[in-house]
């Protein structure tokens, strides 16, 4: 790896370069920050030797935004819209993550029916992070219809959820101990009638993508690795789920209502690029069984139900248990118990955990953001070493690392 | 928009203590005493330290620093905390100190270690995710960590003067005077 | 022996595949375009929209703000909100200067959660763009609806009447 | 018109040999205005399709239905500064993309569009293609040099050695079709499709030439550099491979380059295999339903047809590019090399076979046209059992073995 970044870097002076005698050896390749293919501000410092990748040597920070930093300078309640930028293709996972710590450390109780919102908006934000993935990984390879698919569906999602968040991307929805507003009417139907239709589209995904020669031969045997190298670099996700390990906050510590659904966690055999992508596509119809489920399971039903059911007097529809906002607490002057918590979540990519300690201020003494793609991030030099140039994109677009979230 | 923020009754009266979480609770009157880990790592002839419990209920030990590696050896073998979560920097304006949360693929336990102290025993060699993380401590902590492979800044800039996350770093760079409105 | 596995072989298999992928992305040429040609088309925006920053005024068009700063407080953009305001002689609040720079705003709709007036709202317009950073300054003028405005959004988005 | 060119010099008084150069200015220029137009049109087709193909518009602001888009796209980069950096070789960047444009264009003037209309005839005209062809590479490893950039020289090298492997697959296919028809000139290649009884079936891609054009068609998408063979310009590695550093019209010259071989390398497919510039039910179509023997409009239905026919091939081109992802340089040497080359010897040796066994008058099949013949059955019988064994044996001798395909276990409900 020193050998990248010691090489002598004088100025040399025009026309010189091609009058060189030109090294036949080693090559040092400066990918990133920006590349098309390195998905953000990544900087990877590659030594190839004609197409064959010797050394590469991650180089991150470029997308540094100082969150944990602004956390201390911050009310909690001030800080919060800013953690959906943390991750942003899947934004409801920090905030659920953060909105969860403090939950923790204060003992608020979260009802019933907001845990369900929870999880159908967190499983919908999966498949639609993982749809972004699986455009921008088909891209890497060369595919450009599937990128348009995958963002066509990925609309869908984003206008569910700006009906019931009012943004797109930065949803801000999720308050300490439940949320700011229940669903507007009809909501539930829309994002079942999004599970029947997404489930065609995946169908015609995998017919254009899963067989198709060129994919196979690009990913097949392309980037293995064992699980216990994975979990010994703290890979955790899709890509260790690839390698053969069943992983799954959602199975193992249920949170919000996982275990009240059923679903399989799917785990891949060879843990190459291949199967990193079938575990994902697997996954993305999972979560459809659960959405499918928890709009069935969830107390009170749609709004409009639940309204009516007020309405007319019912008092079990005023139950705590079937509200949304929960415990409310005052979010002007509110300030949290001292206390430390980490919670994780099973986000896209992986364990997305948030270490909060509060010390009975406003603020927050400290927010330390576990990133999934930080730590997965490392082991790229391990599955890069002797590979083809090429592979480079593929393997890396396989562990899915999104850099917002590497560099917090 | 029905739910415009009342005045509810408050969790817990805090008594606006602006030291730390962690001393605040250990003051506090029961001792916390050994959970599993802990004792697995007495025996081992290890002097762990129990600390409360955080909110989740996870069991917290502190490590002295110099045993640090061998408590972390001892966990992963005999304990099967393989996968490091993270390595958390927090400054406790008296003593820095480096949080480790550890996890357990095979039994789904989870741990807290925590050591205090600016010169601290890499565990890159027990864990070599542990790289990374250590990494950003180091950056935004200024913890050292002996034996790490390749310990330099991470997320600042190589240049950058000083450690961002430290309770007392002020901002007087004057590189960011762009920044002030 | 080479026909038995036909289905393993490699090119057949594959060129059986590769043309159910051509034909799976032929079929996209006769569904409609997903496209809105949006300056033409706008997008239908929900109730809930994070939009333009905006202030209702009561009915008859007087200041609805009461000058509480609860928005600037929990504005996570440091400063973004600025008020001044003073009590008349009838101990009434008057807002005597309201500015929002929505060139550094976020959008995350936490004033309009804390409004304990229902002042401060967000609109479905998202066309902000201009040509100087000065301009995206907001003071209470531009900020401000008019009386029948005002009126109509809370009718649309269920909010109480102010008179 | 060569001729009355030769009569306005000579009658200058000027020497004969001068209207041979006169006659290449002009003929260039003539091929290189149709060249651009048909370019025009197939950078607004690409984005229209591939718009299409993924469910959107495509460009529809320039100009009613977007199609002045690329005359303003043309416009723009005419306009925008040619920057050449530091360190680069100022001489060979510039001619980098001179000399892949040229030969990209001049191979128009191969094309037989009607029986009369052809910029040069010559007797070893296919042999002149692919020379032609071959010499783009030049430039694109020139360019790849001198842009002193390391993905340009990835690019560039990635395509010295694509265009070698492709060259020859290409070369040794087209020879099937040389072997069949008896004859290198591309006229007498259309011709000799003009012979068997059912127009397009008839036509050397399915009545004996299967497999040589499966094989061509193959490298020439290869040739041309597009996905899924664009390891050139891989745009996810490689940034954008050899032109990365290009811009104005150095880069509009690539540009157009580009889809000008796409155009004349379509154009060759329609030639060697799909019966040139006659109509899929043999013949012409005018002559044979409405016995018009007028030259122009004959001439007329024989463009119409090629051209239509060569924009099936660029469409299905399109097609591919929206669908296929991109294979690896050392996949892409191993397909050929392992798989294209010996595969498209077995088929010349085996085209060899047949026509010694059929062979009349130096042309195969030569039963006059629209007559039905006991010969054509058992040759469309033993082509089609041939290029079977042919693919299902290559794929299984050489077609590397991979592995069984994992499936998913899923870990408990």
């Amino acid at each position: 790896m020193s050998m990248a970044t010691e090489q002598p870097t004088q100025s040399l002076p025009q026309g010189v370069y091609l009058e060189k005698d030109i090294d036949a050896g080693e090559l040092t390749v400066n990918i990133g920050p920006q590349h098309p293919s390195t998905h953000g501000v990544l900087r990877l410092i590659t030594t190839i030797d004609g197409e064959v990748v010797r050394d590469i040597e991650p180089v991150i920070g470029y997308l540094h935004r100082s969150k944990e930093k602004m956390a201390e300078s911050r009310s909690l309640f001030q800080y919060q819209p800013t953690i959906d930028r943390v991750e942003y293709l899947s934004a409801f996972f920090d905030h659920y993550v953060f909105v969860t710590s403090l939950e923790q450390i204060a003992g608020l109780k979260v009802p019933k029916r907001m845990q369900y919102v929870r999880m159908i908006t967190m499983e919908l934000n999966r498949i639609a992070s993982h749809l972004l993935w699986f455009g921008t990984f088909l891209l890497d390879l060369g595919a450009t219809s599937p990128m348009f698919y995958a963002f066509r569906d990925r609309e869908k999602i984003f206008s569910l959820f700006e009906q019931l968040t009012g943004a797109r991307m930065m949803y801000n929805y999720y308050r300490f101990g439940g949320a700011n507003a229940d669903m507007p009417e009809g909501w539930l139907e829309g994002a079942l009638d999004f599970c029947d239709d997404f489930e065609q589209r995946i169908d015609e995904y995998e017919a254009i993508v899963t067989k198709n020669p060129i994919f196979l031969d690009r990913t097949v045997g392309v980037g293995v690795v064992d699980a216990e190298t994975l979990i010994a670099h703290g890979v955790t996700g899709p890509t260790l789920r690839g390698s053969g390990v069943a992983l799954d906050q959602r199975k193992d510590n249920p949170y919000c209502c996982y275990d009240e659904v059923t679903f399989d966690v799917p785990v891949g055999q060879n843990g190459d690029c291949y199967d990193r992508y079938l575990v994902r596509m697997a996954e993305m119809r999972e979560s459809l069984k659960i959405i499918r489920q928890a709009v069935r399971q969830i107390p009170g039903g749609d709004t409009a139900d639940l309204m009516r059911r007020r309405a007319e007097g019912d008092e079990a529809a005023n139950d705590i248990e079937l509200q949304i906002a929960g415990q409310k607490i005052n979010l002007l002057t509110y300030k949290a118990p001292p206390g430390e918590v980490m919670t994780t979540v099973e986000s896209p990519r992986g364990f997305l955990g948030c270490y909060l300690i509060t010390d009975g201020t406003p603020k927050a003494y400290r927010c330390k953001w576990r990133g999934a793609s930080f730590s997965n991030l490392t082991v790229l030099p391990l599955l890069m070493k002797g590979r083809l140039f090429p592979d480079l994109m593929a393997i890396f677009g396989s562990i899915d690392v999104i850099l917002p979230e590497v560099d917090r | 928009m029905s739910d415009e923020p009342k005045e509810n009754d408050k969790p817990k009266p805090s008594d606006g203590a602006e030291k730390p979480a962690k001393k605040a609770e250990a003051a506090a009157p029961p001792p916390p005493e050994l959970g599993v880990c802990g004792k697995l790592l007495e025996g081992a002839g290890l002097k762990p330290v129990a600390l409360p419990a955080d909110a989740a209920g996870t069991e917290t030990v502190q490590v002295d620093g110099g045993q640090l590696k061998q408590a972390c050896e001892r966990l992963r073998d005999d304990a099967q905390f393989d996968l490091l979560l993270s390595v958390s920097g927090v400054d406790n304006k008296t003593t820095l100190t480096a949080v480790y949360h550890l996890y357990s693929t095979k039994t789904k336990a989870k741990l807290v270690v925590k050591a205090n102290g600016d010169k601290l025993p890499s565990v890159v060699s027990v864990w070599p995710g542990a790289d990374w993380h250590e990494r950003e401590a180091y950056d935004l902590f200024g913890i050292q960590f002996d034996g790490h492979p390749n310990l330099k800044r991470i997320l600042m800039p190589d240049d950058w003067v000083g450690h961002p996350l430290r309770k007392d770093y002020t901002v007087d760079d004057p590189r960011l005077v762009w920044n002030e409105r | 022996m080479v026909f038995n596995d036909l289905k393993d072989n490699k090119v057949t298999s594959g060129m059986v595949e590769i043309g159910r992928g051509l034909k799976t992305v032929s079929q996209h040429m006769l569904r409609p375009p997903v496209t809105l040609e949006y300056p033409e088309v706008m997008p239908d925006l929900s109730k809930r929209f994070h939009g333009r920053l905006t202030l209702l005024t009561k009915s008859d068009g007087s200041d609805l703000c009461i000058g509480c700063k609860a928005c600037a407080r929990v504005c996570p953009c440091v400063d973004l909100i600025q008020i001044e305001m003073h009590r008349d002689s009838a101990k009434k609040p008057v807002i005597d200067r309201f500015t929002i720079d929505m060139g550094r705003c976020i959008y995350c709709g936490n004033c309009t959660e804390v409004c304990p007036v229902d002042c401060i709202k967000m609109l479905n317009d998202f066309e902000l763009a201009d040509y100087s950073r000065q301009a995206l300054v907001l003071d209470k003028a531009g900020l401000s609806l008019s009386g029948e405005e005002s009126d109509r959004y809370r009718q649309t988005h269920g909010l109480e009447a102010q008179v | 018109m060569q001729e009355l060119l030769t009569q306005l010099i000579t009658g200058f008084g000027l020497p004969a040999w001068l209207s041979f150069f006169l006659w290449a200015v002009v003929l260039y220029g003539m091929v290189a205005v149709v060249g651009q137009v048909a370019v025009v049109f197939m950078v607004l087709m690409e984005r229209k399709v591939l718009a299409w193909l993924t469910q959107r518009k495509g460009p529809n602001r320039v100009g009613p239905w977007g199609t002045l888009q690329t005359v303003a796209d043309g416009v723009k980069l005419l306009f925008k500064e040619s920057i050449v950096g530091p360190g680069q070789d100022w001489f060979l960047f510039t001619m980098g993309p001179v000399i892949f444009f040229a030969p990209s264009f001049v191979l128009y003037a191969l094309i037989p569009f009607t029986d009369r209309l052809v910029g040069i005839t010559m007797p070893l005209g296919l042999l002149f293609v692919f020379a032609l062809s071959s010499l783009s590479v030049v430039g694109i490893v020139l360019s790849g040099w001198a842009s002193n950039n390391k993905y340009s020289l990835l690019g560039g090298m990635r395509s010295a050695s694509q265009a070698i492997s492709y060259e020859i697959p290409l070369v040794l296919s087209a020879l099937g079709v040389a072997v069949a028809a008896g004859s290198l000139d591309l006229k007498t290649i259309v011709e000799a499709q003009n012979q068997g009884p059912f127009g397009l079936f008839s036509w050397y891609w399915l009545s004996i030439l299967p497999v040589s054009f499966v094989i061509f068609h193959i490298a020439s998408i290869a040739e041309v550099n597009r996905i899924p063979f664009d390891l050139p310009e891989a745009e996810s590695e490689l940034v954008s491979g050899y032109n990365t550093e290009y811009s104005g019209m150095k880069f509009a010259m690539f540009f157009l380059a580009e889809y000008a071989s796409l155009f004349a390398m379509s154009a060759l497919v329609v030639v060697l295999f799909f019966g040139g510039y006659y109509s899929p039910v043999g013949g012409l179509m005018l002559e044979r339903f409405a016995g018009v023997h007028d030259n122009t409009l004959l001439g007329l239905e024989m463009v119409t047809w090629t051209v239509l026919k060569t924009y099936f091939f660029i469409f299905f081109a399109m097609i591919i590019r929206g669908t296929l992802p991109r294979l690896k340089p050392d996949q892409l040497m191993a397909f050929s090399w392992k798989f294209l080359i010996p595969l498209s010897l077995l088929n010349v040796f085996l085209v060899a076979a047949l026509k010694m066994a059929w062979m009349t008058d130096g042309m195969l099949l030569t039963a006059g046209p629209f007559t039905f013949n006991l010969t054509y059955w058992i040759t469309y019988g033993l082509t089609g059992l041939m290029t079977f064994i042919v693919l299902v044996g290559f794929g299984q001798l050489f077609g590397h073995k991979q592995p069984p395909l994992p499936g998913l276990s899923a870990a408990g409900p």
